[in-house]
């Protein structure tokens, strides 16, 4: 059986990875990729955490993590809405070009 | 460490790899979609199969075509020689050094050596239960989320009536 | 308990949810409106039915069921509503829904090119909820609560040709006048409620209102002006019933109301509503007839005998010499609720009842054959164009002419001729006074008289309408009628099956009613009290009696050949000719023809003193309180004045220098939003890192 | 007797318990599970595709008589005269994809373009797993998630349609597989929430245990099936309609509309892959209609409790075989509708009634036990009529009346 720390590093990873490309790609939609990378590990933890607690039969992570999956949805239907809202205007969908609310 | 938990969990960090960094972009969400399925697998190791279906089935099933579809409706314009990154080692010296704390905390942590009890006794009967009783609340406002989401998404990717501009 | 009494508040409930459904249904579901509408009253007519099936063959205390539960609880009071089943319930409900099916078919045909017929249906399933409603109510107040929508009801259907402005005005003036006399009701209601404690009539453990304990305890309280209180509630409760049913003070909404449509005349202002009145003097009759010491006749029923005589006579007086069809009957409604009120005032429930019951039958019958004739006429409504009508309307011409019998009070086969006979027996018998029994005899031959000069006019001689044609139709009454009959020659025509049907089953009821209602076999008015009715010739041949038919027999018969004398001899020639009668007698006529100008004395008097008050309050509003509101706007503008120069010299000095400062801080700080997205990320993953580290490294110490 | 019938009942699980026990000595401890699924999952491999095989020929000929046609009817057992009325096509169908070229256009995607026929045919085949053949009969019992798992699984074939549609390089096959896509989506919600109306009564998600709940015999003939309820039938209506238009199926076959598209997303495929689609998307109608039957026709229940004799997993191929006929009957008669009808119909019309089917599932559940069961259907039928009036009155107003400019 794997120790709680094999999953806690998988989820670690992830979520660095996830955080790597949503810091480095020129794509709107790339970064949203990276950000659900990211929620997704967190949800990793969330079970993990759950599996390896005292108390597994009060079932909180899951719900945690069931909860997170639907926001989740709902994100990332508004975000790709936003992002194609935001080619349609900049014909871009490049976020560096997309700067007019620089100081 | 088990040889499946291995096999999964390196699929996933691979695909996830992937996913961040090849340059064709559906390429990226199709491995994107292998790193869903991985974690659905993990979350299968774990003992949460309603989680684990319900990931696929939102991830796989819906996120996924949502994500390609995004992709296909903002083809750039932008010319083909143009980075894919913009200053990729500040990102990813930030991402190294995020997960390098990470790693300490858990790895220097006790309770990342708690080995797991005899898998709980999960009936999707006391978790539908739960989410009608204690969890009825953020039920609805999640109901209402989704909802408002839904209808939100609609109206912004709505095309401008012709004059309205 | 019986099913029937557990489900009694079905029988209102039907209609209300025809009402409300047909309320959210489009224009064009016109027969789906009407099905509804017709359909709930037929199965409240079944159910009616089954309740009067429950009440017969009982007698006594033991006729009179009821059923009452909790309606909510304010701390310890609860207030409870309840419904009551007695032969009184019982009659009126079958009545009601079977008049009311009958006129809701007539109206079928009559509205059939009106556009806003859902609209006219709904309100009809309204009003014969709220009137339903009324009858089978236990408990005052809820009788007060239907009562009052019933006057809304009333509102909304006289005034259903709203764009008319003699309808709107009539519709206005029906609700106010009625109003007047429904504040004094509640008055009455809450008199009552703090003498008793409850506002139920009947109950289980006898402690209703109407039951001997709350009576004998309101008999003994005497207040003002030695009145006991049970006689002061009762004549608060009969100044309601004097709205309601158009008696002498407050009659005169009644005959304005003959602006709405002929079918809400027949069912509102003539068979339901307006006995609504008499009806709840029936029901608190307990109440009315308790006797007070010291005084030889209950004085809330005196009160009722002189109202209802002086009401008869007066109504009987004014429809001589009107030449509105329908504003002939409506004061003939009036005279007739008159005589209602007589009957129960010395007679007792059976007495007036009974009238009502009977006079529902011809009233709606008249009702409706005027409709059918004004619609055969081509909405006229002038009985001097009419005339000759009898050769095209042959239908209407007899069901017409039974109805005018019946309420003309033609001796022996009309069912009319005996209820009026009751009352008239009952007022030879009125020991205090004999003034009522002629006032009443006086009334009866005005009615036989006035009756046949209507019919002379309408049916006698030959048709005066085309006179009018050559004018513009510039009095159309409703401007969607008719639009494509322009074209045929204008002769009057016979109406659809749709509305003469529903005529002749009126027309054979008020003849058969007759065969329950003769002194030989009284079944009727026995029923109303819950007394077994039996054979008895003696009854009719007795000298009393006997004489008593001979001479109104004689009273009617000189009103009918004196009314054939004046005007049936000689039929009117053209439409403008003089009344004969105003040859005759000009100056009386003139007062009858200005219905004794009650409304200008109206005018001249509460109008305009109440014109008066709202003026003298728009003054004092205007000179008084608008120059308090003005010093008080000066003061404030004087200190907004002074505060305007601190502003500008204090405050807005040091705002400027805080804002320069501020904006310098802004602009240096605004080289960190550079707009992109990455930068920010890169900052929240550092503070992420921080922290996590942070963290991490103090949760291991 | 009895035994007898029960022993050719459950002769597919005493076979596969003695061939472990005899493979007891001879496999290594650790591959004994292996081999147990293996055992398990042969048959599913070998009686599917055959059946698809036979499908593909019977819808010819169905197709044939229904166009007054004849179909095929040459090809007989090989180098023999027995023509077998035609039933040896498939033989022929399927060594002609074998040795044909495949054809890969040199714009491809080529492993993306490899990859989707794969894609596509792993998760077909993994519903497979969890459908109730007869009794005892679960490949793989997921007593807590087996409905979930099947639509988890059955929603990610979208995106093996997307892989075929985009990595070809072709207008066609990219239009074909958006509007298999969008149509997928949103029939699935339908398809989900019909489904639901039977979870909700049998309280489980597990495919055997929703079989289980219908056993209860009625009347002392019937089997509860929850088709023999308001619900129950229009739910299977929609059901199958929303899986018509999931295996894209006519009328729902725009994403492969011939005369307007070519071949859909799979126009560029060839050969072997192509053969490979086409087993996918014939294994995926299977796959529904088992679902559907486990559902709604009380899985491998007979219909009546006196023909209870008769294998369970006979009643099971039974039904389906009564379905696929079904399927080619709606194929040969309705003709294909228009991209705005099919979403129309789907949000629209699918949507409401299914949600109003969930509704008097519910008020049937709670009014068991104290309402007269007439009153129950009455009021059922009822609450699912008017609203179907309604709906479809609404649809009909919409679509209007069509002209044929060219036609008249």
């Amino acid at each position: 059986m794997t120790p709680l720390s094999g999953y806690l590093l998988v989820s670690a990873l992830l979520f660095c990875i996830g955080l790597a490309g949503a810091l480095t790609r020129r794509n709107a939609i790339m970064v949203l990729i990276g950000i659900e990378l990211m929620l997704n590990a967190a949800n990793l933890n969330f079970i993990a955490f759950w599996r390896f607690s005292e108390h597994p039969e009060t079932q909180t992570g899951l719900m945690f993590a069931l909860f997170s999956i639907a926001i989740a949805a709902a994100e990332a239907a508004v975000g790709l809405a936003l992002i194609i809202t935001i080619y349609r205007h900049f014909r871009t969908a490049n976020v560096d070009k997309v700067e007019e609310m620089k100081g | 460490m088990t040889l499946p938990f291995a096999i999964i969990a390196g699929l996933t960090v691979g695909s996830a790899i992937a996913a961040m960094s090849l340059r064709n972009m559906v390429h990226c969400a199709l491995s994107l979609v292998l790193t869903f399925a991985g974690l659905a697998g993990l979350y299968l190791q774990l003992n949460a199969e309603f989680v684990g279906f319900t990931q696929i089935l939102v991830y796989v099933g819906a996120v996924s075509i949502l994500i390609v579809f995004a992709i296909l409706l903002t083809r750039s314009t932008d010319p083909k020689d143009e980075p894919a990154t913009v200053t990729p080692w500040v990102g990813i010296a930030v991402a190294v050094g995020a997960f390098l704390t990470m790693a300490l905390a858990v790895v220097s942590s006790p309770v990342g050596k708690r080995v797991a009890a005899p898998a709980p006794e999960v009936s999707v009967k006391t978790l539908g239960q739960k989410l009608m009783t204690d969890y009825v609340l953020p039920l609805e406002v999640m109901a209402l989320l989704l909802t408002a989401a839904m209808l939100g998404a609609v109206i912004i990717a709505m095309k401008d009536k012709e004059g309205q501009r | 308990m019986s099913w029937i009494l557990q489900n009694l508040w079905l029988i209102p409930v039907l209609p209300l949810l025809a009402a409300g459904i047909s309320a959210l249904l489009k224009r064009p579901n016109r027969s789906l409106a009407a099905g509804l509408a017709i359909g709930s009253m037929g199965a409240s007519f079944l159910l009616s039915c089954m309740a009067f099936a429950e009440t017969l063959g009982k007698h006594g205390a033991a006729s009179r069921q009821f059923h009452n539960f909790d309606w909510f609880a304010l701390g310890d009071t609860v207030v409870r509503l309840g419904w009551v089943l007695d032969p009184l319930t019982a009659a009126m409900v079958v009545m009601i829904t079977f008049v009311g099916s009958l006129i809701f078919i007539f109206s079928v045909g009559y509205m059939s090119h009106d556009e806003n017929f859902t609209r006219f249906f709904c309100f009809l399933s309204l009003f014969a909820a709220a009137m339903l409603g009324l009858i089978i109510a236990n408990n005052l107040l809820l009788l007060f609560m239907c009562w009052e929508l019933v006057g809304l009801a009333s509102y909304l259907l006289i005034g259903f040709w709203f764009h008319k402005p003699s309808a709107a005005a009539a519709a206005k003036k029906a609700f106010i006048t009625t109003r007047i006399g429904d504040v004094f009701f509640f008055l009455g209601i809450v008199w009552l409620y703090s003498e008793t404690g409850t506002l139920l009539f009947y109950t289980e453990d006898h402690t209703g209102c109407l039951e001997q304990a709350a009576l004998a305890k309101m008999v003994a309280h005497t207040t003002i002006g030695g009145l006991a209180a049970s006689s002061a509630i009762g004549l608060l409760l009969f100044c309601g019933a004097i709205g309601k049913s158009g008696q002498l003070p407050l009659h005169v909404w009644l005959p304005d109301a003959m602006e709405g449509p002929t079918p809400v005349s027949a069912l509102i202002h003539a068979a339901t509503m307006v006995a609504a009145g008499v009806f709840l003097v029936a029901r608190v009759y307990p109440l009315m007839e308790l006797q007070q010491a010291g005084v030889s006749e209950p004085i809330p029923l005196t009160a009722v005998t002189w109202i209802g005589a002086l009401t008869a006579i007066f109504g009987a007086l004014v429809a001589v010499s009107q030449t509105d069809i329908k504003r002939i009957l409506a004061y003939s409604t009036v005279s007739q609720l008159g005589y209602m009120m007589m009957g129960l005032g010395i007679g007792g429930v059976a007495v007036g009842m009974f009238h009502l019951l009977t006079h529902a039958f011809f009233k709606a019958l008249l009702f409706l054959g005027s409709g059918s004739i004004i619609h055969g006429c081509h909405e006229e409504q002038d009985i001097r164009r009419m005339g000759g009508i009898k050769k095209y309307m042959p239908v209407t011409f007899a069901t017409y002419a039974i109805g005018m019998m019946a309420l003309s009070g033609v001796p022996l086969v009309f069912c009319g001729f005996w209820s009026k006979d009751e009352i008239l027996h009952a007022a030879w018998l009125y020991q205090p006074s004999k003034i009522p029994f002629f006032l009443g005899l006086g009334g009866a031959f005005l009615t036989a008289f006035y009756m046949t000069r209507q019919m002379c006019f309408v049916f006698a001689g030959k048709y005066r309408g085309h006179a009018r044609e050559s004018m513009a139709d510039s009095h159309d009454s409703h401007p969607a009628v008719h639009e494509a009959g322009h074209g045929h020659a204008h002769d009057p025509h016979e109406s659809p099956a749709v509305m003469t049907l529903p005529l002749q089953i009126l027309a054979a009821c008020t003849v058969l009613l007759t065969l329950v209602s003769t002194p030989l076999w009284p079944w009727l008015p026995e029923y109303l009290v819950a007394q077994a009715a039996h054979f008895d010739a003696a009854k009719l041949f007795n000298a009393g009696t006997l004489t008593l038919l001979v001479v109104s027999g004689v009273v009617v018969a000189g009103g009918i050949g004196l009314g054939w004398w004046f005007y049936g001899l000689l039929p009117a020639e053209k439409p403008d000719e003089t009344d004969p009668l105003e040859q005759q007698f000009p100056e009386q006529f003139a007062w009858s023809r200005g219905k004794f100008f009650v409304d200008e004395l109206y005018a001249a008097t509460f109008v305009k003193w109440n014109a008066r008050l709202g003026e003298l309050c728009h003054d004092l509003d205007r000179r008084v309180l608008d120059l308090l509101v003005s010093l008080v706007g000066w003061a404030t503008t004087g200190c907004a004045h002074v505060a305007k120069l601190f502003d500008e010299f204090v405050v807005n000095k040091l705002f400027d220098a805080g804002c320069t400062e501020v904006r310098r801080g802004a602009e240096a700080a605004s080289e960190l939003q550079s707009g992109q997205i990455h930068q920010y990320l890169r900052s929240i993953g550092l503070a992420l890192v921080l922290f996590v580290f942070i963290l991490a490294v103090g949760c291991n110490k | 007797m009895a035994e007898f019938f029960q022993a050719i009942d459950q002769f597919p699980v005493t076979l596969k318990h003695w061939l472990m026990s005899q493979l007891q000595g001879f496999v290594p401890e650790w591959a004994l599970p292996l081999v147990s699924a293996v055992l398990s999952i042969s048959p599913i491999l070998a009686v599917f595709p055959l059946l698809f095989a036979l499908t593909t020929v019977v819808e010819r000929k169905g197709l044939g008589r229904i166009q007054n046609r004849i179909g095929p009817n040459r090809v007989g057992i090989p180098l023999t005269n027995i023509r077998l009325a035609g039933f040896g096509q498939f033989i022929a169908d399927g060594i002609k994809s074998l040795i044909k070229e495949d054809v890969v256009p040199r714009a491809a995607d080529k492993v993306v373009h490899f990859l989707a026929p794969i894609a596509l045919l792993i998760p077909v085949l993994l519903t497979y797993s969890v459908l109730p053949f007869g009794r005892n009969m679960v490949p793989l019992d997921l007593p807590q998630t087996g409905l979930l798992f099947f639509f988890a699984v059955g929603a990610s074939t979208e995106l093996s349609v997307f892989m075929a549609g985009w990595s070809s390089r072709n207008k066609y096959s990219l239009l074909g597989a958006m509007r298999a896509i969008a149509q997928m989506v949103s029939y699935e919600i339908p398809l989900i929430l019909s489904s639901l109306t039977v979870v909700m009564m049998a309280g489980t998600l597990s495919l055997a245990g929703i079989v289980e709940s219908q056993a209860e015999v009625r009347f002392g003939f019937l089997h509860g099936w929850h088709l023999f309820t308001p619900w129950g039938f229009v739910g299977f209506c929609l059901f199958l309609t929303a899986a018509a238009a999931e295996a894209n199926r006519t009328p729902f076959d725009l994403p492969e509309a011939e005369s307007e598209i070519i071949a859909g997303y799979f126009t560029e495929y060839s050969g072997f892959k192509f053969a490979i689609f086409f087993l996918a998307e014939y294994l995926g109608l299977f796959a529904m209609c088992g679902l559907g039957i486990t559902l709604f026709l009380g899985g491998w229940l007979p219909p009546f409790k006196f023909l209870g004799f008769i294998p369970s997993w006979c009643w099971f191929l039974g039904k389906l075989v009564a379905l696929i006929l079904l399927f080619i009957w709606l194929r040969g008669t309705l003709p294909r509708l228009r991209t705005d009808q099919l979403m129309g119909f789907a949000w629209k019309f699918l949507l409401p009634m299914t949600l109003i089917n969930l509704l008097v599932a519910a008020l049937w559940h709670l009014s068991g036990g104290s309402v007269p069961l007439a009153v129950r259907w009455v009021v059922g039928c009822a609450l699912l009529a008017v609203p179907y009036w309604l709906l479809g009155r609404g649809f009909e107003a919409k679509v209007g009346k069509r002209e044929y400019r060219f036609a008249n």
